[in-house]
């Protein structure tokens, strides 16, 4: 299965980029997990539970960061793996410039399905899986936000000052 | 006198049980102790198997056992092939995958447990790590160099080449009258999808040493024989008993690891232990049917008489194989030539390993394929010729007096007149008003199809010089104290009536009333020998064996009633539970001969006491049905969907026994050739998983998608078989897909298509509506 | 076909349905027919620890009007509302929605608020409901609200009810004077899921135009949307074939539309177009018999 | 969990696991093999039975869901041994092959003409819509369920 799209994120390229690179931020990013820890060969062991409406999985994923060129790109690869089912994918995703406190993240990749989701899921699969991705940089856009504009106090009854 | 039966509307024997839920299919069984099994499978099209974790599962509530495929290595032979083709490569097919996984779906572990829950909750607690390898799935990609290849061991993916040669093909190159028509056409991977999925009870009892095995099978004697030998027990110590099956359409032709592996568990345990398959188990592991790609050029001459065929047959077998998968293919070959005599044939069948499910015999197995092929390629030269395709057909059928008829091919055609049935199907359908309707309607903007099949096909099977392992059937007639007849089968019928059409046969042949007539089939220890159910052999081949065994039987009631009344044995007849003189000067009652013969007090000398009497009969050849289809359809100009709107047939399939049971066996045929045509494709993704895994994406058809089917039929007999019956049960499904196809890519001539491959999903129609009308 | 083990709560009304809920926070789930849940646990799709079965919860199964709204409770089966006399006069897009869902036997059992709840991209009562202009009832421990059906679909399978929210019912206004509508599907031959649904509703005025058009589509887009575009197109104009269709060629602008095995995103769009326009005009003709 | 279920007219109490399906309720419980199991999406109808007189597909009901129900099964149709006209019907116009299919087309049609005594050829097909024949190419079916509607109608 194709994957493809892209997101704008309100931040300027190098913060983004650093984000990405960051794993606490993944970790809070993508959708549903809820442990990440590094492995000793660079990448990233998380037990995500992955659900859209009533149908919900847990899965072991091992994340994996290759050919990072910053501030532009890298090659991201996971693998999943769950009850009665596997998930992998591997993409290129693409930072660019939209001016100055704009980056457009375009992806585009190949994700592979196996089990019980891929024998009777096909009608699903492509619209649960952009679901998927939208949540993630759904999640990722506020985190960096909060990363790149924190709020200026911490007091809940100052609110912080509008972008 | 009673009316015969044979040839009558009977209703069936085998009804009352069904229509009231009383029937026993194999999850009916319940047997004290019964365990029950499942599998975990693959969910890797190719992966080499790390290690296997069933720890857990083992620990589950109620799990009595879990076996990988380490555990039963030199515990089970492996799942056997029966086809015989030259050079044919057979690549070791484990019951539990042992180091490596070939397609999804294929079994990695089972777990025996208490209850069918249990046994599930812990197949899904066994982990596997699989260190996935390249998969392959498009048989022309396995053939090039670089494709991964399945079974290292055996070099490459190519699992055979057979040639079929007749005549000279070579030398219609050089001959420049000739028009050249290419075509290459796909034969799309189907389901059988018998709505029981498969299933089995295993029961070892030790104290006896006896192996009892209910099995939802068309073929009990060779499961019998190869389960014994997988099982390394004598063949007198397995039986094994087809209980109600609920259809099988060929995929219960087969001997499956799952039985092997229900055997081996009950031989361990001591218990009965059952496994019934689910759905998606059913579409992942139920052997596929079709999957060819058919690449062909036609050389006609300008009057449209065809005069050579070459094709080239990339059949996908599949990543193993079962009982006769590499056979079916090879029958494409066999019967590519249809109705007609083309004089010279070539034709290369490639029989490819890929990652999927082995495909196998699926109703016609592998004839559909040819008529498909032929078909389409009658309507082409009509299309290229620019003729009608009824005239095309005419043009090259045999005449009915050039038969018994030897085609290049190899085989020879009993009987026919195909010009008879195709006249009878036009004037059924009513052709020429049709093609006025569809000329008016063009105008119009709306789109007919009208479409011919002209068929026939190869059945009745067959001569065991032919045949893998035997095509004789086994017959037996016994007459009880009573006068009750039992008559055993070694077919196995699961639908088809025969219970109902064997009941026919004897009734009428010892002139005893029709209930009085008992059919068993399909448990080994009942009937001595078998071979089965599938190649529309039943009752030619199967009844023909009941009526040579119930020839004798009469031999010898005749010889015991002449004594008494007097005369010569050859003198009586049998009927109205007599047994007199033609003029029935002479009489004895049935029952008094009965007796005579069974309690034995005056007998002539030389006779032994007792009626029962078996035959086997051994086919000469196969036979020939044949017939014209006629599909009308309409297509909607705007969205591509199509409509069935008529259906007409004529089938010719020897002499009737039973009309009714005839059509239905035609309706159901035409119901699954019109599902191939318009809807059902199984689907693999390019990294092999199968993508229309449940009844939600593979489409079976529905009522409400048909029209009625109109079928007439004509009798041309066989002198193959003294019933001169030739055989139904793959004739419509053998027969009407190429119907509905020509009919489809005739409705959009206006848009200049030559061909469609199947299914014609409304999307393909709407795309080739999109590019506009030409000329 | 075997589902993982659940605990059982089968609560006898709305109050103690919520409070359950209250309580399992996202463990638990609601069974009302089944015939979306109980598929998905059989595949093991979906494995909740606690299910609260609200099918005995007499209140919610009702279908009445009041005061030209017509409201249904989530209990009504697919086959109450295609039997119903009283939507067949006053409503009868529902009635000619719920004829395609399914089959007889899914039609006896489902329900039209374990539909909506499931929101099922390719189901058919979100685009008859949109089109209708309805609005949802949820009730929690909170309390109740009303939620417009146009909030009601966020994505696949995604309502915008909380875990706790129970959907006790749905409101649509009755068919007004001068009124049609028409629900129009292309079935999937296997699931019988729409490949594309429209469900369409026209008002005329008194001189015959088009007062207003409102235009629900399901199958094409990963949530059910109203095609706003096709219903500005029509507004005011004469529901002629010409203005239907062009109005019509606007079903799926601006739309994200699926594409599956069956059909293209291409293919889909072009469905959406022409079924719209099959719907608007039956709809159109409808109204001007009414 | 107990539950009490009429089944073909007479009560019984079971004690069940929440998660049991209703035909497996049926078959392994109760020993109604008569209901049978084609498909796990819903789709095939094989497994349909009446409930409190409505059709159901009953591998998509719990066992529980069914606690104090009317359940009518193939079994329960000719209770004095007097076939039942639909089942009369499949008998005379060869409406079954193997007949995996049969008790839930038997049951699928008895909600039909409940409905509709008098239904088309048409509304017949669209009526068994939920049911699966593999066997029939379903036009002897539509022909039983004529016959049984005639029969019934007399």
């Amino acid at each position: 299965m194709k994957l493809d799209g892209s997101y704008t994120i309100p931040a300027p390229r190098e913060v983004v980029w650093q984000q990405l690179m960051n794993p606490e931020t993944l970790a809070k990013s993508l959708p549903g997990c809820e442990r990440m820890q590094p492995n000793p060969d660079g990448s990233y062991q998380a037990e995500l539970k992955v659900g859209i409406g009533a149908v919900k999985g847990s899965y072991q994923a091992r994340i994996e960061i290759l050919n990072p060129v910053s501030p532009e790109r890298y090659r991201m690869k996971v693998e999943g793996k769950g009850a009665g089912g596997f998930v992998n994918g591997e993409g290129l995703l693409t930072l660019t410039e939209n001016g100055s406190a704009q980056t457009l993240i375009t992806y585009s990749g190949e994700a592979q399905v196996g089990g019980v989701v891929a024998s009777v899921g096909q009608r699903l699969l492509q619209a649960a899986a952009r679901q998927i991705v939208s949540q993630f940089f759904q999640a990722f856009a506020k985190q960096v936000q909060a990363v790149a504009f924190p709020p200026p106090s911490t007091d809940p009854l100052i609110p912080s000052s509008p972008r | 006198m009673a009316t015969p039966l044979l040839g009558q509307r009977v209703k069936r024997k085998e009804d009352p049980r069904l229509i009231q839920g009383r029937g026993h299919y194999v999850d009916d069984i319940q047997l004290p102790g019964m365990l029950h099994m499942a599998f975990t499978r693959s969910l890797h099209a190719h992966a080499r198997i790390g290690s296997i974790r069933v720890a857990a599962a083992k620990a589950a509530p109620g799990v009595v056992a879990v076996y990988t495929g380490q555990d039963i290595q030199g515990q089970l032979g492996w799942v056997p092939c029966a086809a015989g083709i030259e050079g044919l490569k057979v690549p070791r097919h484990s019951c539990l995958a042992i180091d490596k996984v070939c397609y999804v779906g294929e079994p990695v572990a089972a777990v025996v447990a208490a209850s069918g829950y249990a046994a599930r909750d812990a197949a899904d607690l066994i982990e596997v790590d699989y260190e996935p390898l390249p998969a392959v799935v498009n048989p022309e990609k396995a053939l090039a160099k670089e494709s991964p290849v399945i079974h290292e061991e055996l070099g490459d993916n190519v699992a055979f080449v057979a040639k079929l040669a007749g005549g000279d093909c070579a030398s219609l190159e050089a001959d420049k009258t000739l028009k050249v028509i290419k075509a290459r056409f796909i034969n799309q991977r189907l389901a059988p999808v018998s709505m029981e999925t498969r299933g089995v009870v295993a029961n070892y009892s030790p104290g006896e040493d006896l192996l009892t095995v209910w099995s939802s099978t068309q073929v009990p004697h060779i499961l019998k024989t190869q389960l014994a030998i997988m099982n390394s027990l004598d063949e007198a110590r397995c039986r094994v008993i087809a209980p109600e099956v609920g259809g099988g359409f060929g995929s219960k032709l087969n001997v499956y690891g799952e039985e092997g592996m229900a055997c081996l568990a009950s031989r361990r345990l001591g218990r009965p232990v059952k496994w019934i398959e689910g759905r998606r188990e059913n579409l992942q592991a139920t052997i596929h049917g079709r999957d060819q790609i058919n690449e062909l050029e036609v050389y006609v001459r300008p009057d449209g008489k065809v005069v050579g065929l070459k094709c080239s047959i990339i059949a996908d077998l599949g990543a193993y194989h079962q009982l006769l998968t590499p056979a079916i293919p090879t029958l494409t070959a066999l019967m590519i030539l249809g109705c007609y005599n083309i004089p010279n044939v070539f034709v290369q069948t490639t029989g490819v390993f890929t990652n999927k499910m082995a495909t196998d015999a699926y109703r016609g197995a592998g004839r559909p394929e040819a008529t498909y092929i032929i078909e389409r390629v009658m309507d082409l030269v009509a299309h290229e010729l620019n003729m009608d395709p009824v005239d095309v057909r005419m043009k090259n059928f045999p005449s009915p007096d050039d038969f018994p008829l030897a085609l290049p091919t190899g085989v020879t055609y009993d009987t026919a007149n195909y010009q008879r049935s195709l006249k009878k199907v036009l004037k059924a359908a009513g052709y020429s008003r049709l093609r006025k309707e569809q000329e008016r309607l063009r105008k119009k903007g709306k789109y007919l199809g009208i479409g011919l099949s002209t068929y026939v096909e190869i059945c009745a099977m067959g001569p065991s010089s032919r045949m893998p392992a035997g095509g004789w059937e086994f017959g037996e007639v016994r007459i009880d104290p009573t006068g009750k007849v039992t008559v055993l089968s070694g077919t196995s019928p699961h639908g088809q009536g025969e219970e109902t059409s064997f009941a026919q046969i004897v009734a009428d042949g010892l002139g005893i009333p029709y209930d009085d007539v008992t059919v068993y089939h399909g448990d080994t220890f009942q009937v001595p020998m078998g071979i089965g159910t599938f190649g529309s052999r039943t009752t030619a081949v199967g009844g023909t064996a009941i009526y040579q065994a119930m020839g004798r039987l009469k031999k010898k009631m005749a010889r015991i009633a002449a004594h008494q009344l007097g005369v010569k044995p050859g003198e009586l007849v049998f009927r109205d539970r007599r047994i007199e003189t033609e003029d029935g000067q002479k009489s004895i009652g049935f029952a008094e001969v009965v007796a005579e013969a069974i309690f034995a007090k005056q007998l002539p000398p030389g006779i032994d006491p007792g009626l029962h009497e078996h035959s086997v009969f051994e086919p000469s050849n196969y036979t020939f049905p044949f017939g014209a289809h006629v599909a009308v359809v309409e297509v909607d100009g705007e969205t591509g969907e199509i409509r069935l709107r008529n259906y007409y047939a004529v089938d010719d399939c020897g002499r009737v026994l039973n009309p009714m049971l005839v059509d239905g066996q035609i309706h159901g045929g035409v119901a699954q050739a019109v599902g191939q045509a318009l809807w059902e494709e199984l689907v693999y993704d390019e990294n092999g998983q199968l993508i229309t895994g449940s009844l939600m994406d593979y489409a079976v058809p529905k009522a409400h998608q048909f029209c009625w089917f109109e079928t007439q039929n004509t009798e041309t007999r066989t002198p193959v078989n003294p019933l001169g019956v030739k055989g139904v049960g793959e004739a419509g499904t053998i027969g009407a897909t190429p119907a509905v196809v020509n009919a489809v890519v005739d409705a959009l001539k206006p848009f200049g298509v030559r061909h469609i491959d199947m299914p014609l999903k409304p999307e393909k129609i709407w795309r080739i509506l999109k590019q506009g009308v030409r000329n | 076909m075997i589902p993982q083990s659940f605990e059982y709560h089968a609560p006898r009304t709305v109050a103690e349905a919520s409070s359950l809920l209250a309580r399992l926070g996202s463990d638990g789930k609601i069974l009302a027919g089944g015939h979306s849940l109980v598929p998905m646990m059989k595949l093991r799709l979906a494995a909740p620890k606690h299910i609260v079965d609200i099918g005995r919860i007499a209140e919610l199964a009702h279908i009445r009007e009041e005061d030209g709204t017509i409201q249904i409770g989530a209990l009504a089966t697919h086959f109450n509302i295609e039997s119903s006399p009283l939507l067949k006069d006053r409503c009868p897009l529902l009635v000619e929605t719920a004829r395609e869902i399914g089959d007889v036997q899914v039609r006896n059992r489902g329900t039209i608020g374990g539909s909506l709840a499931h929101a099922d991209p390719a189901a058919d009562w979100p685009a008859a409901i949109l089109a209708l202009g309805g609005e949802i009832l949820a009730v929690s421990a909170r309390g109740e609200r009303r939620i417009p059906a146009r909030d009601f679909f966020l994505d696949v399978m995604t309502s915008a009810l909380e875990f706790d929210e129970i959907l006790t019912a749905i409101r649509v206004p009755a068919l007004p004077a001068r009124g049609g509508d028409a629900y129009l599907k292309l079935h999937h031959p296997a699931s019988g899921f729409a490949v594309v649904g429209v469900a369409a509703r026209v008002l005329l005025n008194a001189q015959g135009a088009v007062q207003e058009a409102a235009v629900g589509i399901t199958g094409v887009a990963p949530k059910a949307y109203r095609a706003t575009g096709v219903e500005a197109a029509l507004r005011g104009k004469s529901p002629s074939a010409r203005h239907i269709e062009a109005a019509a060629s606007h079903a799926a602008d601006g739309i994200e539309v699926n594409s599956d095995l069956y059909a293209s995103a291409d293919y889909r769009r072009h469905l959406a177009a022409i079924y719209t326009r099959r719907a608007l005009e039956r709809a159109a003709e409808r109204a001007a018999a009414s | 969990m107990k539950i009490k279920v009429k089944v073909n007219g007479a009560w019984r109490e079971d004690e069940v696991e929440p998660r049991l399906l209703l035909v497996h309720y049926l078959r392994d419980v109760a020993g109604l093999t008569g209901t049978h199991i084609g498909c796990e999406t819903s789709i095939c109808g094989a497994c349909t039975v009446l409930v409190n007189g409505e059709a159901v597909k009953s591998c998509t009901l719990f066992a529980v869901q069914a606690d104090g129900a009317e359940i009518l099964t193939i079994e329960g149709l000719a209770p004095d041994g007097q076939l039942h006209p639909l089942q009369q019907g499949f008998w005379e116009e060869h409406g079954l092959q193997c007949g995996f299919c049969t008790p839930g087309m038997i049951l699928a049609s008895y909600q039909l003409l409940k409905r509709n005594p008098h239904p088309s050829p048409e509304e017949i097909r669209q009526g068994l819509e939920g049911n699966l024949c593999r066997c029939t190419g379903y036009q002897h079916i539509v022909k039983a369920v004529e016959w049984a509607a005639a029969r019934m109608s007399s």
